[in-house]
């Protein structure tokens, strides 16, 4: 018999039968719409891919998306998709999640997913606000903010997504905006192809409760064409001294060795079968 | 009447070699064929403070650590108020001269001085001070010094002159009290002969083999007393299985990691105690929505809060049973011994994976590092289950929360070409898609407390777990570490002719209510819990109906089997 | 017979309108003096997704939404589809014709098409849709549309040009349905005296208010469905009164930051729902092992896990009794109404401080936004309690935790000059030094639960909350949201000749054992509750070894008066 | 009557009853010490001061000393104490926390604790080790160590607590050495007079588990004289590249304003008596 190589995959063959519940004009449509076609360009096996979210507008994805997929717990994406991949090597592992769920409630997991550096790609969806609940502020929202939880204005500074992941050792950092989905799409897909943790960054609008797009489009701009993504330094500084919003690659380091590598090369001997018998005796 | 046993107690400062030498004489009695059974409790201070240990020696099973102690050994004179009145009387006091001062005592106790520390100065290897006394000790009680030498050598195998100097130390206490020490007691070792097959081993330790055994690859932890040698001894051995072990930043973390792997298709669980069990409500509830697996180890600590952590308590069965928002089937399993330990957590995998639900293991501070000896177990009469994989039909047009009969849905996962599903914590139809329609909500939510009937069901093909007279009216409820300690009391209520019965639960949740209904008939029922509440009192009274009477013991010291006796005896005459 | 109250429901798409014309439509009603009572329910969808609205109008307190709807108002085929066989025999269809095609029916409908869409169109007004509705409505039921002008005056006062072409859209309605609809069926608003001091508020707003009056100067929160609306208004009126409200970063947090506040001193609390009140575990036990003072409020939703977060369910009581490691007290109150939301928060604080405890405030998704008319409560009858402040004997030599007849020690706070001490999630002795003495423990979790023993003695004081028939032996037992719903039940299976009492409790822990026992004795108990296990009824059994029948709805909607009363009857019957 | 001012308080006046139960040489009886040492050159009055600590060896401090105090849970310390000093302006609030309180189990709540900029004194004793849980690896262990959780070596790049800090918006940032007394107590008490969040960093070592002392005698070194700590982009830099142990001033920004300063500029009004009756009126 004659194996016949199946026909590659496009972005439709990526879209779920569930309709996405999404307010019209949601930055995550355009999140969504760029993760089909980053996965067609990656040619990720659907049944080989698991997409995993928290809880929030933004953690809805999983559903809308043809692989395998967790709708998880309000800022527990990160640490269940960590079992998963290292359970599961063989698997590709998004993590999906909001401002308030990667930056908030599970603020306690970032920097250890960062620092593992474990082979996920993480996608924060930002809208500096909590959608789902219906607009208070975020811990990505800007000082002096009403809302309906700061009436008279929010008088925390903000918390930068990039500046944090890059001082928590992220190897691969990044930033897209959903008005332009060309470039985040290219963005996921070169943050899948960093073997370890990466972090993807991107500005979401959401229409409802904090409309955005206005500001973002006066804001943005490419990275400065002489940034060296290689240079931790230089992408911190950036970072933190940016009143543009800069977009693209802020820092990769291809060098590392991810956690699965370094503990691969422990013991030469992993995968032993358990002899329950051996096992016993020590204690005899 | 020739002891069948010996209770040996030692105390002292903690860090100061009572656990060490305590641990060597255990290792050594066990080397010589004795069965054990030890005790030991630690003081809030991260060094210093108050440690004492019990040792149980005995011929044939002793599964508790007896009632008052035989033998007791004082390192200092602390060690020495605390524990004098709990020597029994005519029992016999060991003891260093120049720390404790012993006071003439009226329950005539044999005083035997051994000055180890001014020895030690002697010799000039202060280190030998534990030898010393341990080599007294063989010679006083008839352990043959030969066990202790082989446990000294295999310690320090690698240490040539620290092993030869030790090894001195040993001989000079035992001649020091063959020399010395008119020995006028009645306590000796049995005879034995050596048996082939017995571990030495602490309940941790099973629950690690018996996990391992059960298939588990994946451990995520965070370090907690008395739980972290779980922990520790999976980041030893996993990896050589090809497996992981990680410990996480926080309980709530090792619990989702747990989860993830669990979807991925492999074994996993993580290990705790109180505070952190607490803090894995939330993860537990996912598992129980979204039909995961989920294997967790609560080995249970003296609460509530950060409470006593060195100190035995049952008082975290409320929060397994009924911890976390909302309607959700949960297993509960506690093991009442070492060997149980082992077995009880495969049981926990088996039934995680093959009902798709949370399963708390409800270990306790005492089992985690008690050790028993043990017969090593049949592992021909412990199976492995898996979970049920969907058919080649299923996948035809897969719907990963279908609902069926039992309540047990087929489960794919990733890598399963048409098994593709997003597992969900908000309510969901068979596919797994949103859906907050109310009938849904009703056929989702029987559908989950089904699969607690099915096993219901199979559980009640297993006979109750009873010891004594099956006829008595009198029963004894109890779970957990105490297990020993209600089977001895119930042997010697029974032999002082009180018709007496134990059923001492391991599965806590669900319950074989059509065998317990019967069964409680017309008994009395003591409840026997290191708990201030009465906590699986209170499951039965709300699941049976039956009314109960509640012993209870909370200041983070184990039950004696003499203690539940003297309860016994008050019932049966009241 | 005259009507002396309308059911109306409206359905919809969510964000189309349906809330806010149901909202103004209550308004007006409550304006004009009527009695209101409402419930909404949300789609799981961020936009779009079916929501509808049913509110019952009345003269004299109405307690429930009543049963079948007399009024159907569907902006859609959808609300069509899903509600018409809910509408009641010979009841009334209102309907956009260009949006819904009702069927021929056998049920003797009134069928009224009201071309909302058509006619604002037409006006060239689209937002006017809502108001043309609403002007029809007065004109077919007979409410003054002055009444709903004030409204749209009071909400629109500072917009003058909507609120011109708004008010023209109500007169064309009105207009609209005077000239073309034949009014032909018998629902008609009674006629009624406007009342003073009639209030209308939603259960999330007599929260707050009863907390400010209780003297709640601190929130800590984070956002959740049902329960964000408390933290949002307190963020609005705490700074105005020198207090902070602090969003967290999550609910431990939140939870941490109250215990902070209260030991400072200062009355506190936080408002969650099930997911969020699950991570409050470990807090809750910290404030029950240090004694410091914890108002929570469990706005419960559906659950387990994320589950239906806008749907109802009552299924947050045992982790309410029981969530969280080791023995700790904790007391748990219900309020049956909106009104008593007010005065249960109060009851909340005054018992948090006074005991220094935790106290769980358990109410729930149709208690949060559904709205009621009340009279505004007697001040007066209403105490507010404070903590017991250390005398200046106490403090010659404090002792924080001192071992008291009634549990209570005397709380110094900060400032003071001689009660310094530490407060510890560790197990202390009476000086809150680390104590991990077997004796004290004991002493310690005896003086913890003496403070349930002194409280429940003071509510032994209070008579049972009996409505019905004290003498029948059917008693219906309830508590939450449900208790319109159970009274009317009650109120009807009387008219009817079935002699019933229902039992609301609002304490839900400790129970007033001594009067419920005898109480109890010799009835037939149905304990109605929404959940799926009868959580309340489990707790009532094991407290008090009752047997029970439970009556359970768990699909995500309330009980009405009507299901209530069926189960009364088949008892009664059976 | 004439008042008598009382004589001003000694370090020995902020020793309590309870004995240390440390081990020997453990690093924390010199934080202990410097605090006595600071809060009596503080003056501060015992009774308006307030220890919060979570749960770990170094956590045992609040017990040490005669002010009020809360042993709280692990990793909760800080917004305990966020809730008390908000709730009680007047209150001098200390906290005390190990590498693992403040940065692994309570990780999550030193991001917003930085942000949110409440006037609060918080001490990290870094022993990069769980000291009580006798010697697992925390999120300062270095690369490669060998613990009884990492019996392989550890896998897990190191955070760094001074970094972390500065990335999150704390306003004071300093680091010190329990072998260097002197200088330990000087940063307390600059970090208390700082008006708003300040974290000081303090190396440790645990003579149990990790007995660090011989390997920070060799690398510690104050801050380079030229290093200008009102720029936080060079004591970011610092913190990134640093192959010593810098000790001294990272960062202070002494012209921000607190989170107390900022809401009590939001309403003229503050602190009305509550009028129940005008207050339900509105739902009249
Ligand atoms: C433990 C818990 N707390 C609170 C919530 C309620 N909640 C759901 S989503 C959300 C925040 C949403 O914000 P974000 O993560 O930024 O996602 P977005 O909706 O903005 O995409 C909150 C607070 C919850 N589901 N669980
Ligand atoms: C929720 C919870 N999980 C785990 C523990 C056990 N525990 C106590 S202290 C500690 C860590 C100690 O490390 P660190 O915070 O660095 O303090 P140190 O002892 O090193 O000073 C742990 C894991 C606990 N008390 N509570
Ligand atoms: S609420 Fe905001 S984030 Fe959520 S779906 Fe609507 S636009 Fe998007
Ligand atoms: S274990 Fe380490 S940190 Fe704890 S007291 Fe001892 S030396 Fe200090
Ligand atoms: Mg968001
Ligand atoms: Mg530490």
């Amino acid at each position: 018999m004659v194996e016949v190589a199946p026909a590659p995959l496009t972005m439709k063959d990526y879209r779920s039968e569930v309709k996405p519940v999404w307010c019209p004009g949601c930055g995550d449509f355009a999140v969504l719409s760029a993760t089909y076609k980053a996965m067609a360009r990656l040619g990720l096996r659907r049944e080989d891919t698991v997409v995993v979210s928290g809880i929030g507008c933004s953690s809805r994805l999983p559903y809308f998306v043809k692989t395998y997929g967790m709708h998880t717990l309000h800022g527990r994406a990160l640490p269940v998709a960590t079992g998963l991949k290292l359970a599961r090597p063989d698997l590709s592992v998004f993590v999906f999640g909001g401002d308030g769920d990667l930056f908030s409630i599970g603020a306690g997991h970032t920097p250890h997913g960062a620092a593992r550096d474990i082979d996920l790609t993480v996608i924060c969806m930002d809208n500096s606000t909590y959608g789902l609940t219906k607009g208070q502020t975020s811990p990505t929202s800007p000082l002096g903010r009403k809302t309906k939880s700061t009436p008279y204005g929010a008088v925390v500074q903000p918390l930068s997504p990039v500046l944090l992941a890059l001082a928590f050792g992220a190897g691969w950092v990044g930033r897209a905006y959903s008005a332009k989905p060309k470039q985040l799409e290219d963005l996921i897909v070169e943050a899948y192809n960093h073997k370890g943790f990466s972090f993807l960054h991107v500005e979401s609008p959401c229409t409802e409760f904090n409309n955005t797009y206005n500001y973002f489009d006066a804001l943005v701009q490419d990275l400065p064409e002489d940034h060296d993504p290689t240079d931790r330094e230089a992408a911190i500084r950036l970072a933190l001294t940016e009143e543009k919003v800069n977009l693209g690659v802020f820092y990769r380091d291809d060098s590392r060795q991810d956690y699965r590598s370094k503990i691969d090369a422990w013991t030469a001997n992993r995968g032993q079968p358990f002899d329950p018998v051996a096992y016993l005796q020590q204690y005899a | 009447m020739p002891q069948s046993d010996l209770v040996i107690r030692l105390g002292g400062e903690g860090g100061e070699g009572v656990i060490s030498a305590s641990d060597m004489f255990t290792a050594g009695a066990a080397r010589a064929g004795y069965d054990i059974f030890t005790f030991r409790t630690y003081p809030a201070e991260i060094k210093g403070g108050h440690a004492w240990y019990q040792i149980r020696i005995g011929k044939g099973k002793v599964g508790s650590l007896g009632d008052a102690p035989d033998i007791l050994v004082c390192f200092n004179q602390e060690a020495y108020e605390i524990h004098k009145d709990q020597l029994r009387d005519g029992g016999v006091l060991v003891y260093d001269p120049d720390q404790v001062k012993p006071e003439a005592n009226g329950h005539n106790h044999k005083h035997y001085p051994v000055p180890m520390t001014a020895i030690a100065k002697q010799q000039d290897f202060m280190r030998g001070k534990n030898l010393i006394l341990l080599g007294a000790l063989c010679q006083l009680f008839g352990l043959e010094p030969a066990e202790l030498e082989g446990v000294v050598r295999s310690r320090l195998a690698r240490r040539a002159e620290l092993l030869q100097k030790n090894l001195e130390s040993l001989q000079i206490g035992y001649d020091f009290a063959k020399q010395n020490l008119v020995k006028d007691d009645p306590y000796y070792l049995p005879h034995i002969q050596k048996r082939e097959g017995t571990l030495v081993m602490s309940g941790n330790e099973a629950i690690v083999a018996g996990a391992l055994y059960a298939g588990c690859r994946f451990f995520a932890g965070y370090p907690i007393t008395p739980a972290s040698d779980i922990m520790e001894a999976m980041a030893r051995e996993l990896p050589k299985l090809g497996g992981v072990m990680l410990q996480a930043e926080d309980e709530m973390a090792a619990a989702s990691m747990v989860v993830g792997a669990s979807y991925g298709g492999v074994k996993a669980m993580t290990a705790t105690s109180g505070p952190g069990y607490t803090l894995m409500a939330e993860v537990t509830g996912l598992a129980g929505m979204s039909e995961i697996p989920l294997v967790i180890v609560d080995a249970q600590r003296s609460g509530p809060s950060t409470g006593m952590p060195t100190k035995l308590e049952q008082s975290d069965l409320n929060h397994a049973l009924f911890g976390g928002h909302g309607d959700f089937p949960r297993v509960v399993i506690a093991p009442g011994s070492v060997e149980d330990c082992f077995r009880q957590i495969v049981r926990a995998f088996n039934i995680a994976w093959k009902y798709q639900v949370p399963v708390i293991f409800l270990s306790d501070q005492s089992l985690s590092h008690r050790t028993e000896s043990l017969q090593a177990p049949d592992l021909s009469t412990i199976p492995v289950y898996e979970r049920e994989a969907p058919t080649a039909e299923d996948l035809a047009h897969y719907a990963r929360y279908k609902i069926t009969p039992s309540g047990i849905s087929p489960m794919a996962i990733p890598g399963e070409k048409n098994g593709m599903f997003v597992s969900a914590g908000l309510e969901h139809d068979e596919y797994g898609h949103p859906d907050l329609d109310a009938d849904n909500h009703v056929a989702m939510t029987l559908k989950r407390f089904r699969k607690l009937d099915t096993l219901r069901a199979e559980l009640e093909q297993e006979p109750l777990p009873l010891h004594g007279d099956p006829n008595a009216s009198l029963v004894v409820v109890g779970w957990g570490a105490s297990e020993g300690a209600i089977l001895e009391a119930v042997d010697r209520a029974n032999a002082k002719g009180i018709p007496t019965v134990s059923l001492h639960l391991r599965v806590l949740n669900p319950l074989p209510e059509n065998q317990l209904r019967p069964f409680f008939a017309g008994k009395k029922i003591l409840v026997v819990e290191h708990n201030y509440s009465g906590q699986l009192a209170r499951h039965l009274r709300a699941t049976l109906g039956i009314v109960t009477v509640n012993v209870n013991k909370f200041g983070g010291l184990p039950f004696t089997a003499g203690e539940i006796l003297a309860r016994i005896e008050e019932e049966a005459r009241g």
